[in-house]
């Protein structure tokens, strides 16, 4: 059970708010996101839901949720919602307030979806550009999954479809320079 | 020289217990110009009032002050007593002792007293410069004219006449009758909306105080409150109503076909035609804009075949212009085009309909036959999903606004759907049930548990087609799943919205409209069917989207205010309004801008003792001023007046104390 | 409440000081519909408030001239409150907004050539807001006692 | 900035084509380098006519009197001139079909010290928003496109993006205390001698009969006192927010020299700052703040 | 002849090898000169914007920086998600000037962002610039026969207010360009559902149960081939197809083609030069269908009167 009224003023909304540039308190809860999200079956709580524990305040519930992490930012939630709600913002702001203060859920879809990002950054960061063999061989061995896709694998290399090298960004510090910078803005923002 | 004189009331032991009363009459005698000054126990009774009518004649007193309670209370009570003493009503002034002093300074009767004191020096030097007023009274033409000849419109013009009013009917379309007509049965007793519409349309056609100008428009309208002119477009009908006798010869021969309007364009009419079988006036028009003879001079089969020979190629429309003393509007309301929702589908399936089309469907007049039939290949369907909220409720595609409307009539239609299709199922998608309304709840839980219909909390996201059903997909909340439902037919509750021509006609009546088009009434709880502009009332879903009890009950409130209005030769108004001096008037314009009521107007004047030259100056519609003052505020050239609060009442009061 | 010590010296003009029994005067402007109506109530209500106020009833707060009030500070009164009707409420429709834009440019006229703002003030009280009305008169003393008074000789300062 | 020779060629055009019955520029005084109003009403005077940094005057003025009324006339207007001429067709003062408007795209005039100009300085409209036709050039082409986009467009094809700059007097006076500020007004209002030259020299104040001077009105007894100054002022200063275009003609027209500037620049900051409105004037049609409203103007500062 | 800047974007040098080929192809058949962006960078995609808003951002604003620096109004790219990326970045730093400058000093050695480049769809181009008249003056071997159903994919009309391209519900342009083709465009309601996108690594049972009701949606409305403008949405597609199947136990077998692979191929270039061997799933089968024409079914004529659009005479 949830007891409302007594952790004092909702200072979670307000952050939700100021960072995705929505305002939640808009949602009227029709369920129209849910049902256009192609992801919400495999959400905790689907976008709706999110809406209102954000509203109510739960802000371990929110933060803890998988929700966020499988929004494919597809836009097709806030092209259709009545009240004009930009709901994938709302999710990136869970998204981002999550990471930096730390909450992480650690289910093993979610992990795997933070890895592949993480590795995604890193090969830009050092390459400038996406290298996909790369990419796929390192999320398998870091998710301990050596063998996934590995029926694609022949296939497709042999059809060319994923090619061996990369061309990397011919000024690939300036990636780097700019990753370091933006670290630093986001830590400044903090 | 200004003679005042000053009563001073206790109002029992009101007054008498916080404030010193006989050394306030002492203050007061020594104030300049007060030439009399007394007190007594009860200044509103009779005895009272008699003191001061003899203090009027044995003082020769030109202004008289009474200090009692507020103004609000005994004003009307002590002019009155001032013109029975043969002196103008207007020479009072109140001050205002018992709620502004004894009242709220009980603790300190000294600054009580004194603060009476001031109060009486105020309004004994804002009575100084009090004017003789003379109430304003209005000539009026007592004839009414309606707007628009729905429901509201009919019930309007019924009541109205029937007080022995004339009163001019004008309806756009051929018929009156207006949405109701086309509805099967009405919420929440399920009593056929044709039994209890067409008794009423045919009143309206035989009633000796009503003139119906059908397929007419309204063109100008000109002067104010009491005295309006006003100028109909009746459009050609090419029949003449006088001849025609309504057999209906001509419309079962035309060879012209036009998707028929009053079924939704489920059917298709003649080019000449009757909107359909109870119209009233029951006369074909020809509709100019299909008919090959008008359009290209060949077929005349309708003349042919008419025996009294009431065909008439050559008419041509006609301006009508009556004098009236009020108009009623009631222009009704249209239904939102839902082809925004794409993801429905919307244009792409044609078994989605909207509300208004299965409407026409299950009416037993309609183009089915009383069956609802899906569009794309007849057949009867089974599963029927309604999806309510459509257009209304949604800031994105339609309107913020609830339609109020759509929660009962969907109700309806899953009875109705129950009815006519025993082993059919319908499912309501919704986001609340808004029944508030006599036997509303009871209608909707009812139907619920009579039809079974399946209710699903949720907006639906999206309708796809597959095979010939239509997949319809939305959250059901009450279980946080995503559902979708195979159906045959899927109808849209689309929302009320204002009639498009609604803006022209509110510029044209000269009265004001919100931003979704529904005209605004003067004000939203104490003046909801009188306009900003005096004389011009509402009725119905041109105000603001409302049912039919609703409609008929702000109609009849329109009658009563029209019958109100004409209840004598004259009109009686109060004589505090603005009055402009020439001289001063530099004809800026501002106050006509600043004017809520569209009571200022430009006038020509010459500039200067029989110069010829002239020049523009504002003029007062004291008829139609209702006496606020903005247009005294903003004139630079304090050129106007509001009489009664004039500034150097205003001004004496402030510099008196 | 609390009672508030006058100050009897003026806040802009230091050479003015006031007798000891000193009490402002303050013209309250309300209109017809909505804030009279609501100081009635008050008085109906028996509600205690401080006798300072002398009230001016107008038709509507658009009635009210800016130099109305510029005249009430220059001969009479220590404070103004001009009362109306709430935004959406008014009797004449839109009169109270016309007012509106009219008072907040006057009042920072005012204060810009040396008048503390808080001479004029403003409320919004309706017919049914007696308790309100109340509070803003003894707010509005409260705040002119502090301010001091505004003229050296009251009455003699105005000509008949 | 020099188009004399410009606005000598018009002037003897629309005389040659009898477009109009007078002409209104500047000529030079005759005794110093400064230029006054020049009323010309024929093709032989057109020589008088200069224009140069020092054409002060606001000369919409001139549409008032008695010599101009009822004529067709050609006038020569700068961007704040043209603002106070599309008040007053706004408030229904002067006809426009009975005037040529010579736009001046305006560079700013000087003072006698041949100094720039205050409000020249902070001008957000340099250039004419009414206009038959234009002289000088921005950057911009055609008068036509400047009357019929009005200040939106001029805004944005601008060179640069003017920002509304708090008249730097007003700042100044604003930071002193009440005290100091009550002081520096009685100054102000004690020093004015009521003689009326600023009114006489505002083109917006066209009354028949002015609220000041009509014997029926209880404000003001016209005496040269303190109070009927401050009456005097404070009023006109309100009759003219949201109306005023900061020209300056009042200025330069008083005798006494006093700020008068500082009255209407704080009301002009106010209006701006809170009601979201256009400054006097850029629009036709627009007649100043005080006659509309919207729901949205402040409301915090009532109780 | 038209010019613009052309963002390959990475997949185009990896698993789509095959559109960025044909784009090439098409527009200099179709006379558009196109300039491959200098030392372009990733956009980041959604990794970026997932973690980070900060690289969300100046991951594309290098590439929209580097832009200016040619000549061209327009950027053209081939890849939905890039496109979106840097399209969304561009909006929001125009609309956001202080955010423009904050995130402006992550790439200040590459230049100030101006916003002088507008950036489009290689789709969008085709449809606004080059025009459908200009695409059907090419054709030589028509397509007629093949029915396509065209999946457009979240990213490419979405969010509507920032592509301002096309509907967001039911888009219609790439159905007008394969008719132009000659082909006919079937009714397919999946059109903007997502194919599941990123997850195709990191969340594979999304990706085919998203990936498959597409599928399946298309078979079911007739089509013989998927067309598409995403490399994305065709690896999604094509190369999740077998695992697809292999979950649902229903043979699909309908491959995806890119828009300009079927362009190439109405406008006569040499079929090797497809690359149709890339494709995981066979195209042969849908290609056989060209040039089968089914009979209509004979319209009864009505014997036609005077009448008016609207209306109909007995």
């Amino acid at each position: 059970m949830i007891i409302l009224g007594t952790q004092g003023p909702n200072t979670f909304l307000p952050e939700v708010n100021a960072r995705s540039g929505a305002n939640i308190l808009e949602c009227y809860q029709c369920g129209k996101c849910v049902s256009t999200c192609p992801v919400s079956q495999y959400m905790d709580f689907p976008p709706r839901e999110i809406m209102q524990m954000v509203k109510l305040g739960l802000k371990n519930e929110t933060m803890m949720a998988n929700s966020t992490w499988f929004c494919l930012t597809c836009s097709a939630c806030s092209g259709r919602c009545p009240r004009e709600i930009e709901i994938p913002a709302v999710m990136e702001a869970i998204r981002h307030i999550a990471i930096e203060e730390n909450y992480i859920n650690d289910s093993t879809k979610v992990k795997e979806i933070r890895t592949f990002h993480k590795i995604f950054l890193d090969m830009i960061k050092r390459y400038g550009r996406n290298y996909e063999l790369r990419m796929m061989a390192e999320f398998n061995i870091r998710t301990r999954n050596l063998f996934k896709d590995m029926h694609l694998a022949p296939k497709a290399l042999l059809k060319g479809k994923i090619p061996l090298g990369v061309k990397s960004v011919k000024s690939a510090k300036a990636i780097q320079r700019m990753y370091k910078l933006a670290e630093k803005l986001e830590k400044k923002h903090q | 020289m200004a003679r005042v004189g000053v009563f001073v009331c206790f109002c029992g032991a009101n007054i008498a217990d916080y404030v010193d009363v006989p050394q306030v009459v002492e203050e007061a005698k020594r104030i300049r110009d007060v030439r009399f000054a007394i007190d007594y126990k009860y200044m509103c009774s009779d005895p009272g009032q008699q003191q001061i009518r003899d203090a009027i004649a044995q003082h020769r007193l030109t202004s008289i002050v009474v200090a009692a309670c507020s103004p609000r209370m005994h004003e009307k009570t002590f002019r009155k007593a001032l013109s029975d003493a043969g002196m103008n009503p207007y020479l009072l002034e109140v001050a205002n002792i018992r709620e502004h002093s004894s009242w709220v300074h009980q603790k300190d009767k000294k600054a009580a007293t004194e603060k009476a004191c001031d109060l009486i020096r105020m309004a004994v030097a804002k009575s100084i410069a009090n004017e003789q007023l003379h109430e304003i009274s209005v000539p009026v033409t007592k004839r009414a004219l309606v707007i628009g000849g729905g429901i509201a419109g009919i019930q309007a013009a019924l009541d109205i006449a029937d007080a022995r009013i004339p009163v001019v009917l004008v309806e756009k379309s051929p018929s009156i009758g207006g949405k109701m007509a086309q509805l099967d049965e009405t919420f929440p007793t399920l009593d056929c909306s044709q039994c209890i519409l067409t008794p009423k349309m045919v009143d309206v056609a035989s009633h000796p105080y009503i003139e119906l100008i059908p397929y007419a428009e309204v063109l100008e309208l000109q002067g104010f409150v009491g005295n309006y002119k006003v100028k109909i477009k009746k459009k050609a009908s090419y029949v003449n109503f006088k001849t025609c006798t309504g057999c209906g010869a001509c419309w079962q021969k035309c060879p012209v076909k036009v998707p028929n309007e009053y079924n939704m364009g489920i059917d298709k009419r003649k080019a000449i035609y009757t909107p359909f079988p109870q119209a009233v006036p029951n006369k074909p028009v020809i509709d100019a804009e299909h008919c090959t003879m008008l359009l290209k001079g060949k077929c005349g089969i309708c003349a042919k075949v008419c025996l009294p020979g009431a065909i008439d190629y050559k008419m041509e429309d006609e301006i009508i212009e009556r004098e009236i003393g009020a108009v009623v509007v009631a222009t009704g309301y249209d239904m939102w085009d839902p082809k925004p929702y794409e993801e429905y589908g919307v244009g792409r399936f044609k078994d989605i309909i909207t509300s208004l089309e299965f409407e026409r469907m299950v009416s037993a007049n309609g183009p089915t036959n009383g069956l609802p039939l899906r569009p794309s290949d007849g057949k009867v369907p089974k599963n029927v999903v309604f999806i309510k909220c459509i257009g209304s409720r949604d800031e994105a595609k339609g309107i913020e606004y609830c339609s109020k409307i759509c929660c009962m009539y969907t109700t309806k239609h899953t009875i109705l759907l129950h009815h006519k299709v025993h082993d059919s199922h319908a499912y309501v998608f919704y986001m609340d049930i808004r029944a508030a309304g006599k036997g509303y709840e009871e209608f909707v839980k009812k139907a619920q548990v009579d039809t079974g219909a399946t209710y699903l909390r949720g907006r639906v996201s999206k309708i796809y087609k597959k095979g010939d059903k239509l997949m319809v997909r939305g959250e059901d909340a009450q279980i946080g799943q995503v559902v979708e439902v195979e159906a045959d037919l899927v109808v849209l509750a689309t929302a009320v919205i204002a009639p498009k021509d609604n803006p022209d006609l509110a510029r044209l009546l000269g009265i004001s409209y919100d931003k979704y088009g529904y005209l605004s009434e003067a004000h939203p709880k104490l003046r909801p069917v009188e306009t900003a502009k005096a004389g011009i009332f509402l009725a119905g879903c041109t105000q603001a989207p409302k049912d039919i009890p609703e409609t008929v009950a702000q109609a009849s409130a329109c009658a009563a205010k029209v019958c109100g209005l004409f209840a004598g030769d004259t009109m009686k108004k109060d004589p505090m309004v603005s009055t402009i001096n020439n001289e001063y008037c530099s004809g800026c314009q501002n106050c006509v801008t600043v004017c809520p009521y569209g009571a200022i107007v430009t006038d020509e004047v010459p500039m200067g003792h029989g110069s010829k030259e002239l020049r523009t100056v504002a003029k007062i519609n004291e008829g139609v001023c209702q006496g606020c003052g903005s247009c005294v505020a903003i004139c630079r050239s304090m050129a106007i007046n509001l009489a009664g609060f004039t500034d150097p009442q205003l001004i004496n009061e402030i510099v008196s104390i | 409440m609390e009672t508030v010590t006058n100050q009897l010296v003026s806040i802009e003009k230091p050479e003015i000081v006031a007798p000891p029994n000193w009490e402002p005067v303050i013209m309250g402007i309300l209109c017809n519909w909505c804030s009279y109506a609501g100081s009635d109530l008050t008085g109906t209500s028996r509600i205690q408030y401080p006798p300072n106020i002398r009230i001016i009833r107008v038709p509507c707060s658009s009635r009210v001239d800016p130099w109305f009030l510029i005249k009430s500070l220059q001969t009479t009164a220590d404070g103004v409150l001009v009362s109306g009707c709430h935004p959406g409420d008014c009797h004449y429709i839109s009169g109270n907004y016309y007012a509106r834009r009219r008072f907040l440019v006057t009042k920072k006229l005012l204060n810009f050539i040396g008048y503390h703002e808080n001479r004029i003030q403003f409320s919004w009280v309706s017919a049914a807001e007696g308790p309100k009305f109340a509070k803003v008169v003894a707010k509005v003393t409260e705040d002119i006692k502090k301010l001091g008074p505004l003229h050296l000789y009251k009455k003699e300062n105005f000509e008949k | 900035m020099d188009y004399t020779k410009q606005i000598q060629e018009i002037a003897a055009k629309l005389f040659a084509e009898d477009k109009i019955d007078a002409f209104v520029g500047y000529r030079m005084t005759g005794f110093d380098k400064n230029q006054v109003p020049a009323i010309i009403t024929g093709a032989d005077d057109v020589s008088k006519l200069v224009f140069n940094d020092k054409s002060v005057f606001n000369l919409s003025n001139y549409l008032k009197h008695e010599h101009t009324r009822n004529k067709r006339v050609g006038l020569v207007v700068k961007g704040c001139d043209s603002r106070s001429l599309n008040l007053l067709l706004t408030e229904s003062q002067v006809k426009r079909e009975k005037l040529y408007v010579v736009g001046i795209a305006c560079d700013g005039v000087v003072d006698d010290e041949g100094k720039k100009m205050q409000n020249c300085v902070e001008c957000m409209f340099p250039d004419a928003v009414v206009a038959d036709e234009m002289v000088g050039n921005h950057g911009r082409s055609g008068s036509e496109t400047l009357i019929q986009t009005g200040s939106e467009t001029l805004i944005q094809t601008g060179s640069e993006t003017p920002i509304y700059k708090i008249n730097a007097d007003v700042l100044d006076l604003g930071s002193k205390d009440l005290v100091q500020r009550r002081e520096y007004f009685e100054e102000v209002f004690e020093n004015c001698i009521r003689c009326n030259a600023c009114r006489h020299s505002c083109p917006l104040c066209y009354c028949a009969k002015c609220c000041i001077d009509q014997e029926t009105s209880t404000l003001y007894n016209g005496a040269n006192t303190t109070s009927s100054a401050f009456h005097a002022l404070m009023t006109w200063s309100l009759h003219l927010a949201g109306r005023c275009v900061d020209c300056r003609n009042c200025e330069k027209a008083c005798p006494s020299h006093l700020p008068l500037h500082l009255l209407h620049k704080q009301n002009e900051q106010v209006i701006y700052e809170n009601f979201q409105e256009h400054l006097a004037g850029v629009h036709e049609g627009d007649r100043g703040a005080f006659y509309k409203y919207s729901m949205k103007d402040p409301d915090d500062f009532i109780m | 002849m038209k010019k613009l800047t052309y963002f390959p974007g990475c997949s185009a040098h990896g698993t789509s090898e095959e559109f960025d080929k044909t784009v090439k192809m098409v527009m200099k058949s179709l006379d558009v000169e196109m300039e491959e962006l200098p030392d372009w960078n990733c956009c980041g995609a959604t990794s970026a914007h997932t973690m980070s808003e900060t690289l969300a951002y100046a991951l594309p604003l290098r590439n929209l920086v580097l832009a200016e620096k040619l000549d061209n109004k327009t950027m053209a790219i081939p890849c939905a998600s890039c496109y979106q990326r840097l399209k969304v970045t561009k909006h929001h730093m125009d609309a956001d000037p202080a955010l423009a400058k904050k995130i402006n000093t992550t790439v200040v050695e590459e230049g100030t962002y101006q916003g002088k480049v507008d950036v489009k769809s290689m789709l969008q181009y085709c449809y606004e610039d080059v025009g459908l008249e200009a695409i059907k003056a090419k054709v030589t071997k028509s397509l007629a026969g093949m029915k396509l159903a065209c999946y457009y994919g979240c990213l490419l009309t979405r969010p509507k207010n920032i592509t301002n391209f096309d509907s967001p519900e039911y888009p219609v342009s790439m159905d007008q360009i394969v008719e132009a083709l000659g082909a006919k465009a079937t009714e397919f309601d999946y059109k903007t559902e997502c194919c599941g996108a990123s997850f195709s690594i990191s969340n594979t049972e999304v990706v085919i149960n998203l990936s498959g009701q597409i599928l399946e949606m298309a078979k079911e409305s007739g089509a013989h081939a998927i067309v598409v403008a995403c490399p994305l949405c065709q690896s999604n597609l094509d190369m999740r197809q077998p695992d697809i199947e292999k979950h649902t136990g229903k043979k699909l077998d309908i491959p995806i083609f890119y828009f300009t692979q079927l362009m190439a191929l109405a406008f006569g270039m040499p079929e090797k030069d497809m690359m149709f061997n890339k494709h995981i799933v066979p195209v042969e089968g849908a290609l056989a269908n060209i040039g089968k024409i089914e009979p209509e079914p004979e319209k009864i004529k009505k014997p036609k009167k005077a009448v008016e659009a609207e209306s109909e005479v007995e």
